[in-house]
Order: structure tokens, then C-alpha cells, then sequence
């Protein structure tokens, strides 16, 4: 636990850090919602249409984008090494970097949703679904990361690789997700289930994924 | 099970292990023990598989074949990598390790003045120079306090002196009841050593 | 059985054997069943000629499905009992099961079109189909992109497994969502609800494709053992450095 | 002229291999498709509304995001230097990598944008000047990556800062880019001189970015 | 412009130059000339500034004071970092180099049978050991055919034999009128280099 404390701390530092990277899928969010703008041009009933989904979008590809870096850097300098060889548990240090990505990188995402939808014209009785929806979400999308950056370190660079990996696995998310925001503007009574669906869909992956990244992370150092 | 006590068995003990890298033999038959105390120096020409061989007794990597025993968490290595976080000082990764090993404040001042981390304490470890970046590196395997050090060309790029520093802690490391396999291209002087040779068949 | 299989020189001599007749085999059902399926089976009361398809195209879903399964299956044996032949077995398919699912998404892209006005929406049928085909073609990039097999074989491993998930999706995905797509006939809790006339030849095909599967696998099998031989062959030039301790 | 063509080739073959990265940015683009058509659902004529809007978002996107590469693993392995040394003019340098990277990395995704604008169901005629008007504009995004990867180089990973510097240069492009592609699909006589536009502000890039990619590498390697 | 034919005047001349990083003064007053032949070894202690001293005469900073005349196209420097694509080859890494210096094929194959490549010609250069690797570095530099060999500590990481190689194909390089700046720890038996000791005044 102490040695989870530990790793966390470091990497929440390190990513806050000049040339870190936590603001960067912050970035990455408003410079797409930025450029769909000025794509869509002056219509705004038509760009109000689709802030949901672009909003949503553009939080998945950020949250890809942020995988590779989860395990990479320490991959290159010989801290993973260092890690694995400390916890003699990968799994751990897989909750861990999990947990500091979330933090680092998902949670400013959730946070610039809100002042981005108003970008967009998205309906003010929308917002609190979309971010709710994006805070249950999210956590799977950091434990899917860690598995994707474990799998990607023999590949050097290969985020192609990692991307069509884990697409099939976070597209659940997405599709529940939406609709969970959706039905949330809406007022529908299936906001409840939708949110709980994700939810499960978070808790499963809060099991597999640790498991499965300390597979691939072992098999990788070696 | 991070302490330096003595452990009964030999801690690592390999027999007639052989280690594959892309589907090729690197090396193959090799048998020793490493009990409390004793220094290998690990010596062969360039891609004989000396790194390999440390990689595999630190538990990075399973033989083909034969048998590799290893007590869980008594193992430390030194790599080519330094394990050094750029954007951190080195008093930041200093204090990351401390956490990670759960090492005494003591323990670790030593480590500091020991290596002569001082001049440079709070220096990003991106400009150190490469010895200086090397020491560092040491640094961790004495903070870790674990017994059996794995030590893959430790002094590269250090000074003269520092050399002899590092010869010093690892030789007092093993009197005091550790232990250590150095593997090394430099005539290092350590009094007792055994060697494990790896020579190319070919 | 399993044993028997195990061994790589008897699979070698099994796969000969069995090679040919699975071949033959596939072919003969697949005569009969197109027969069946072009002039001895009515049109569709809704659908017209046009329903012929679903002959090429349901057995090439079931086929898209299957195919994982059975890598997902390999997979685990060779993750857990670290068996080579499995890996071999988990390699080999991927392309056949991708090449099925490409088919499935064609022949329904085509069917669809008269049916339902348009080549592709984006329902949760098709495009879980759509996102099986990359994990396929993302499963053969990972073979592909790491030199290591034994790595290799474990790292895809895990990423089968896992997209394995994606399996039941597909499976139930016009159960539970509200789909373009049609609910399943054939395979379903309750027997088949689909008319004989047009099941006998179903099954025909089915069969005819999942015996071409076999003898595809087979073969593309002994072509990843030979590639092997020979990779072992290459490496035996640079023999391994002894240890002597002092 | 031959040094040129030699880092081209190199480039060239490195991004073709296993790892490299030729192909990331198409299936970037198919993904952000992806995402996007699962995140709107069902409804095909919000979709097709949208097609070309986002079809061009992410192809931008897609090209800032393979921008980070271009100098990258030359500084880290030190091949850089080697460069800098061999050529003695990092302006030359930043030419073949400019020409090496729309190569590998912004002509597959033209390549790729019919195929996912069939699947978005954009309307027909709007094909051709959707792949015209990315032709056109792609290389000044290649030559703008230039400038933007040898800025970033001393940031490590600081991808963030490379964005809001590049952002704003790059905008011009993407308006005057689907101004085009809505003016070709519409037959309206604006299309020719938009293209034209587009290839001026290519031309002008040509000119001015190399250089000043030169003297920010010069900068970074010191 | 990458000949190895001897230049009249020194190609490379540093008069009491001092460099910085990072708003730090790291070499002051550094006076020498390199003239055709000529060897000198750099030493001094780890973080004394050889590093920093010899990317100054490559090219790659500017000094803060003094004057450093160098003709440009002359200098080739090896680093630590071995500028070796992981990716490619050993071959396909020195085809590109060969291109890069516009390289006769004589000369390539000399390069690579001088510092015995042969074994791992084929085999991509992420999977070589790193004495291996280092090997490879130092075939770009003779590849290259410039006059004036900048090598940081060349050979760190090598195997005897290698290091005996290494240090002919140095001293042959000056005794036919090529001239190198050699930072090194290690006591290479060379004949008649001149030194230059950088001194921590700290
Ligand atoms: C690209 C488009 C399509 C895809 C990806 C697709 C995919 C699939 C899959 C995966 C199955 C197997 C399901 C199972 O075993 O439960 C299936 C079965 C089937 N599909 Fe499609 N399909 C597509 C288009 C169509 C169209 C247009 C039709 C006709 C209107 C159609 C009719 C059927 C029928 C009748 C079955 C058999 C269901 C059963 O009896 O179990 N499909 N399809
Ligand atoms: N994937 C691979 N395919 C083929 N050969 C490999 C592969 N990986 C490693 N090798 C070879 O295995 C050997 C392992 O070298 P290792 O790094 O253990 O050598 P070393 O004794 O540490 O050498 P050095 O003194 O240079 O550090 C090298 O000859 C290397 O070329
Ligand atoms: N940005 C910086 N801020 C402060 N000090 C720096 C900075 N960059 C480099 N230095 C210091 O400058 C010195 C330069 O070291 P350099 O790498 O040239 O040493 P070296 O003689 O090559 O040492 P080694 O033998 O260890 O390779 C080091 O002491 C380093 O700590
Ligand atoms: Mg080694
Ligand atoms: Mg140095």
C-alpha cells in the first residue's frame, strides 16, 4: 500500500510537472472543440446538435491519446524495471498508474467539460448528465489505458497498435455513455440504469485490467 | 523482506540454466549459488549474455531451461538505464526511492554523502553529466538495502574516484554480509572475488 | 487425443491426413448447399431473391463468431500450459476468422441496400461486427509487430482474452438493443423459428464453411510450424556462450 | 540533394516499419469516425450533416498528433546531432522531414477519407472536393509540423505547448480548407479561388518554415 | 568536404574559451589548437565539462567568451547516445549512414569487418548488446571519413578486444594525418596524445 502511495505521488509530480502532460488532454479537448467549431461554421442550432457527441469524442480520443504515456517514459528510462522489481507485484504498480492517470489526465478533462459545452451552446439542463455520465466513465477508460500502454511497450511508438486494441473494448463505454447524457438532458427514467450499467461496466473492468496489465507488463520487461 | 539480515539458504542459485533472447541460445549451463558474502565478478566478451544473465537472476526473465531459484524481494539491479526521472532533482528521485524501499532518513543521508550526491543535490537529473547521473543510479541499489545487488557495469563512465567508491561500498556491502555479481569490462579491484566467465563458443 | 495433438511431429502427420478429406468435404457440402440455396429453396414472401444472400452471409457471421472463439480458446490453453502448438493455432486463425468477418460485413452491406435503403448504419449489430474486424486485424498486427514469438504469443494472448468481451455484444446486441439488424432464428433459446425450406440449406453451407475452416486452419498451421523449422535453423548458426565459474 | 533524399528514404522506411507509424494517423481518423458516428446513433441525416466538419477536425487532428514524432526519436536515440553534423543545414534537414512525413503519415489520410466519408454517408458529389481541398492544405500542416516538433523538442512530451503554438497558425488552413470542400460540393464558383487560397498559404509555408525550424532546431540541439 | 585530405591551418582552435549551461560557467580558459595528427585525450573528473567542451567543437554551442575557430563540414563527434535507429538493422543503419556521407562501399566494408559487425549485420540493432552497439556508433565515425574525430568516451561499455580495435583505429586515423579529441576515464594505450585535464576547482 505504502509502495502504491508511493508511485502515485510520483506520477501525479511528475505529470504536473513542466512537460508533464496533465493539462495536455485538457488541451487536446478544447483545441477539438475548437476546430469543429470553426468546421461547422456560424450555424449554431447545427453546432448545438452535436456538442454531446463531439464533447464525448474528443474526451475518448484524449483519454487514448494520454495511454501511451501511462507506462512509457518509465519503459525507456528503466524505472519500470525498478517498479516491478520493488512491488514484485505489476498489478499494483497497475492500480497505481491507473489511478495517477485519472487523476492527472481524466479528471481536468471532466472539469473543462463544463465551460466547453457552453462553447458549443449545448442546453444548460444537459450539462450535469455529461459531466456524470463522464465521471462514471472515465475510471474505465484509465484502468483500459493501463492495459493498452502495457501491451504497446514492445511496439515503440506503435499507438496504432494500442488505438485498434482498445477501441473495441471502450466503444461500450461510449455508446452507454452518450446515452446516458442523452437521456439525462431528457429527463428520461432510464438515466438511472444507463448510469449504473457504466458503473458495472467500470467495476469490471477495475478487475480484469490490473490483471491483465501485470501479464503484459511481465512478459514486456523481459 | 527488504532487510540486509542473513538469510539461511543461498538466496539465488541457478543449475545448468540456459536464457533464449528472439528464439537464439544466449547462454547455456550455467550453475552457481550466490550465498550471503559472496562477491562474482561477471566477465566475457560483448554479447556473451552477461546482461542477460543479471536480468534473469533479478527475475526479469525465466531460463529455457535447467533451474533458477530466487528468494522474492532480495534481489536489486543495477541496469545500463539509470532509472533516473529527468524532470525530477536528484534529491526528488532520491526521496521517491526512500518511499518505494521504505528506507530510514538515516540510511539514505548516508547513501547521499557515501556518493557525494551533495553538489548536486538539487540539480534536474536531465543536465547531470553521465557520471555524475551513474552515482545516482548506485545510489538506489545502497538505499534499497537489499542483499543480493546485481550490478551491470557500475562504474561505466564514472572517475577514477568514484570508481573506487563504488568499490568500496560494494566490497564492504558484501563483508557485512550481502552480497554481489558485478558484471564488468574494467580490471575492478576487489580482493576475493569469484568470477563467472562467459565465453564465446563461437 | 489432446497428447496426440500436442505433439508437433504427429499433428504434422494428423494434418496431412486430415487436410484433404476436410477439404473435399467442405467442397461437396457446399455444392449441395448452394444447389439447394439458389434453385431448390422459395424466394421470400417479403424479401424476394434477395434473400438468397443471407445464404453466403449468415454462415460467414456465424463463422466471424466462431473463429474468435476458437482463438480465444487457444489462446487461453497456450497462455496457461504454455503450449506452442496453441499459440500456432491462435495465430493461424486470425486471418481466416477476419477474412470471414469481412465477408459477413460485404454480403450484409449488399443485403442491406435493398433492404433497408442504405449500405451501413450505425447500429450496434453491424458495427460490433465492424469493431470484431479490427480486433482481428488488430490481433495479426500485434503477431506482426513484435520479433519475440514466445512474447509475442503471450501478449496477443492476453489481448484475445480480453476482447473476448466483445463476443456476447455482438451475440446479444440485437436483443438488447432495438435493432435494425434481425434477432436471431437459427441459433436461439427456443429452436430455430426459420422455415425448413430455407434451414436445410443454411446448415449446408454452415457445415461447408466451418469444414473449409478447419482445413484452412490446418494448413495455415503447418505453414507457421515450417516457418519455425526454419527460423530455428537460422539462429543454430550462432551457437550459445558457456559459463565457467572461478 | 543527395543527404535530402537519404533522410527521406530513411524516414520513409522507418515509418513503414513495424512500430513506426505510417498508418497511425489513418487509423486515428477511422477511430475519431468511429467514435463520433456511435456518439450521434442512429440518425443519418444528423450524421451526414456533419461528415465533412468532422472529417476534417480529425484529419487536422490527426496531423498535429504526428507532428510530435517528426524530430522526436531523432533527438532522444541522438541521431539529430548526427543529422545537424552530416548536413550542416537544419533547414535542408527540416525539408526532408516535412516531405517524409506527408508522405508516411497526412497521404494515407487523404487516401483514407472517402471510404469513412461513405460510411458517414456524405453525399457524392462531395467526395472529390473534400480530397482536392486536404490535398492542397495537407503540406503547409506538414511543413507547420515542422516547425512545431523542433519547437518541442527541449519540452519533452510537452505536446500542450506545441498545440497552442501551432493552433493558431493552423486554423487559416482548416477554414479556408472546408470553405473549399463545402463550395466544390455545392458547384459554387468560389471553389477554384479558395484552392487557390489554400495553395498560397501552402507556398508561403514552404518558404517560411523550414527556416524557421532550422533555427529553432539549432536552438534545442545546443 | 568530407575527405580525409590534411587542411593547412588547425581546423579546430579554441582560444580560452569557457562554456555555460544553465547559467552555470562549467570550462573557463580552454586554449588549444587541433592540427593534422594530432590526438589529444580529455580528462578529468565526472561533471568537469569534457562533455560540454567537445559539443562545443562540434558545432553544437557556441562558447560564452573566448574564440573557437572550426571549419565547418570537418568534425564528426561521437556521443553517448549512439545515434543507432532501434528499428533498422546494423546493415540498413549503415547504408543510410554511407548515404548520408556519400561513403565508397570499399570503405564501408572496411568499417564494418575493422570493428567486426559481421556477427550482427542482419540482426536489428534494438536487440544488441551494448558493447555491440557502441561498436556500431563507431563505424558511422569511420565511415564518415572526416578529419576531425570528437569521441566521448568511445569506448564505454567494450569488451578488451574491442577496446584494442577501438584505440588502432584512433591512432591509425592520426598517424595518416587525421587528428581526434578522445574524453575518456579509462587509461587507453595510446602513444604520444598529448592531454587536456579539466580540473574541478571545486
Ligand atoms: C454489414 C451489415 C451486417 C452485419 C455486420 C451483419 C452481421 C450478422 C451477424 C454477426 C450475424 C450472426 C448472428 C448470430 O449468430 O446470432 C448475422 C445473422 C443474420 N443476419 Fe446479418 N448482418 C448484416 C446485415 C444484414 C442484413 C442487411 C440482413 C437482412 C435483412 C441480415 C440478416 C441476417 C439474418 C437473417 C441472420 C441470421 C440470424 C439467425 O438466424 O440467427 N444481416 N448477421
Ligand atoms: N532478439 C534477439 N535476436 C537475436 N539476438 C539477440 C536478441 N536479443 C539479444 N540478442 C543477442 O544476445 C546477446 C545478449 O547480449 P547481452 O546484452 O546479454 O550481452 P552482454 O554480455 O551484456 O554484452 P555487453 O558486454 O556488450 O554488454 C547479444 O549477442 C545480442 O546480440
Ligand atoms: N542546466 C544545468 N544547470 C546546472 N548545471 C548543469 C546544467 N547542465 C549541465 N550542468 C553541469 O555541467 C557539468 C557538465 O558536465 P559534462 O557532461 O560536460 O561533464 P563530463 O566531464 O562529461 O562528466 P562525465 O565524466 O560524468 O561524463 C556537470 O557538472 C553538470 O552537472
Ligand atoms: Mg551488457
Ligand atoms: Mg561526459
Amino acid at each position: 500500500m505504502k509502495k502504491m502511495l508511493a508511485i502515485f505521488e510520483r506520477d501525479i509530480a511528475l505529470a504536473f510537472r513542466a512537460g508533464g502532460g496533465a493539462i495536455n488532454s485538457v488541451v487536446f479537448l478544447a483545441l477539438t472543440v475548437l476546430i469543429f467549431a470553426l468546421a461547422v461554421g456560424p450555424d449554431r442550432a447545427r453546432l448545438a446538435a452535436s456538442a454531446a457527441p463531439i464533447l464525448w469524442t474528443a474526451a475518448t480520443l484524449a483519454a487514448m491519446l494520454s495511454f501511451d504515456s501511462i507506462f512509457q517514459a518509465d519503459f525507456e528510462d528503466g524505472s519500470l524495471d525498478v517498479l516491478a522489481e520493488a512491488t514484485e507485484s505489476l498489478g499494483f504498480v497497475a492500480v497505481s498508474k491507473a489511478a495517477a492517470h485519472w487523476v492527472s489526465a481524466l479528471l481536468p478533462l471532466i472539469l473543462a467539460t463544463p465551460p466547453l459545452a457552453v462553447l458549443l451552446g449545448l442546453p444548460a439542463a444537459a450539462y450535469f448528465p455529461l459531466v456524470i455520465s463522464l465521471a462514471v466513465a472515465t475510471p474505465a477508460l484509465s484502468l483500459l489505458g493501463v492495459l493498452a500502454s502495457a501491451l504497446a511497450l514492445s511496439l515503440r511508438r506503435a499507438s496504432i497498435l494500442m488505438t485498434i486494441l482498445t477501441a473495441p473494448l471502450l466503444t461500450p463505454a461510449v455508446i452507454f455513455g452518450v446515452a446516458a447524457a442523452n437521456a439525462g438532458a431528457e429527463n428520461s427514467p432510464l438515466f438511472g440504469p444507463l448510469l449504473m450499467l457504466l458503473a458495472a461496466f467500470t467495476l469490471l473492468f477495475l478487475i480484469a485490467m490490473p490483471l491483465a496489465a501485470g501479464a503484459a507488463l511481465r512478459f514486456n520487461i523481459d | 523482506m527488504t532487510d540486509g539480515t542473513k538469510p539461511s539458504a543461498p538466496a539465488v542459485e541457478a543449475r545448468d540454466i540456459s536464457l533464449r533472447r528472439g528464439g537464439r541460445t544466449i547462454v547455456a549451463g550455467v550453475t552457481f549459488a550466490v550465498n550471503p558474502g559472496d562477491l562474482y565478478l561477471l566477465h566475457g566478451p560483448n554479447g556473451s549474455g552477461k546482461t542477460t544473465l543479471l536480468r534473469a537472476l533479478a527475475g526479469f526473465s525465466r531460463p529455457a531451461c535447467g533451474s533458477l531459484k530466487r528468494a522474492v524481494g532480495r534481489t536489486i539491479l543495477l541496469g545500463y538505464a539509470d532509472a533516473v526521472k529527468a524532470a525530477f532533482t536528484a534529491k526528488e528521485n532520491i526521496d521517491f526511492w526512500g518511499a518505494l524501499y521504505g528506507a530510514a532518513p538515516a540510511t539514505v543521508e548516508r547513501a547521499i554523502s557515501q556518493l557525494r550526491i551533495f553538489p548536486f543535490l538539487n540539480q534536474r537529473t536531465g543536465t547531470l553529466s553521465s557520471g555524475q547521473r551513474r552515482r545516482l543510479a548506485l545510489c538506489r541499489v545502497v538505499i534499497s538495502r537489499r542483499p543480493i545487488w546485481l550490478l551491470d557495469e557500475p562504474t561505466a563512465g564514472m572517475d577514477a574516484a568514484s570508481v573506487a567508491t563504488a568499490v568500496d561500498l560494494i566490497a564492504g556491502h558484501c563483508r557485512s554480509g550481502g552480497s554481489a555479481v558485478v558484471a564488468t569490462h574494467e580490471a575492478l579491484p576487489f580482493a576475493g572475488a569469484r568470477t563467472i566467465t562467459l565465453a564465446d563458443a563461437a | 487425443m489432446a497428447f496426440d495433438l500436442a505433439n508437433p511431429q504427429r499433428f504434422e502427420k494428423l494434418a496431412a491426413r486430415l487436410v484433404p478429406l476436410l477439404t473435399i468435404a467442405s467442397g461437396v457440402t457446399a455444392l449441395f448447399g448452394l444447389y439447394m440455396a439458389l434453385f431448390d429453396s422459395p424466394a421470400d414472401y417479403q424479401q424476394g431473391d434477395s434473400v438468397r444472400i443471407m445464404y453466403v452471409h449468415v454462415p460467414a457471421a456465424w463463422m466471424a463468431l466462431l473463429c474468435y472463439s476458437t482463438m480465444a480458446i487457444a489462446s487461453a490453453i497456450g497462455f496457461i500450459f504454455k503450449h506452442p502448438l496453441a499459440d500456432v493455432a491462435a495465430k493461424s486463425a486470425a486471418p481466416i476468422g477476419a477474412a470471414f468477418t469481412f465477408l459477413a460485413l460485404v454480403t450484409g452491406s449488399l443485403w442491406g441496400k435493398p433492404m433497408w435503403g442504405t449500405w451501413w448504419a450505425w447500429d450496434a449489430r453491424l458495427t460490433s461486427v465492424l469493431i470484431l474486424f479490427f480486433l482481428y486485424i488488430g490481433y495479426i498486427a500485434l503477431w506482426n509487430a513484435i520479433d519475440d514469438k514466445i512474447r509475442a504469443a503471450r501478449l496477443a494472448a492476453i489481448v484475445c482474452l480480453v476482447g473476448f468481451i466483445n463476443i456476447p455484444i455482438i451475440k446479444f446486441s440485437v436483443d438488447w438493443w432495438n435493432s435494425l439488424h434481425q434477432p436471431a432464428s437459427v441459433l436461439r433459446a427456443g429452436g430455430p423459428t426459420i422455415h425448413g425450406s430455407m434451414l436445410t440449406p443454411l446448415i449446408l453451407m454452415g457445415a461447408a464453411y466451418a469444414l473449409g475452416f478447419a482445413a484452412l486452419l490446418l494448413v495455415s498451421m503447418r505453414g507457421e510450424l515450417a516457418e519455425r523449422r526454419i527460423a530455428r535453423l537460422e539462429q543454430a548458426g550462432r551457437p550459445p556462450s558457456k559459463a565457467t565459474v572461478a
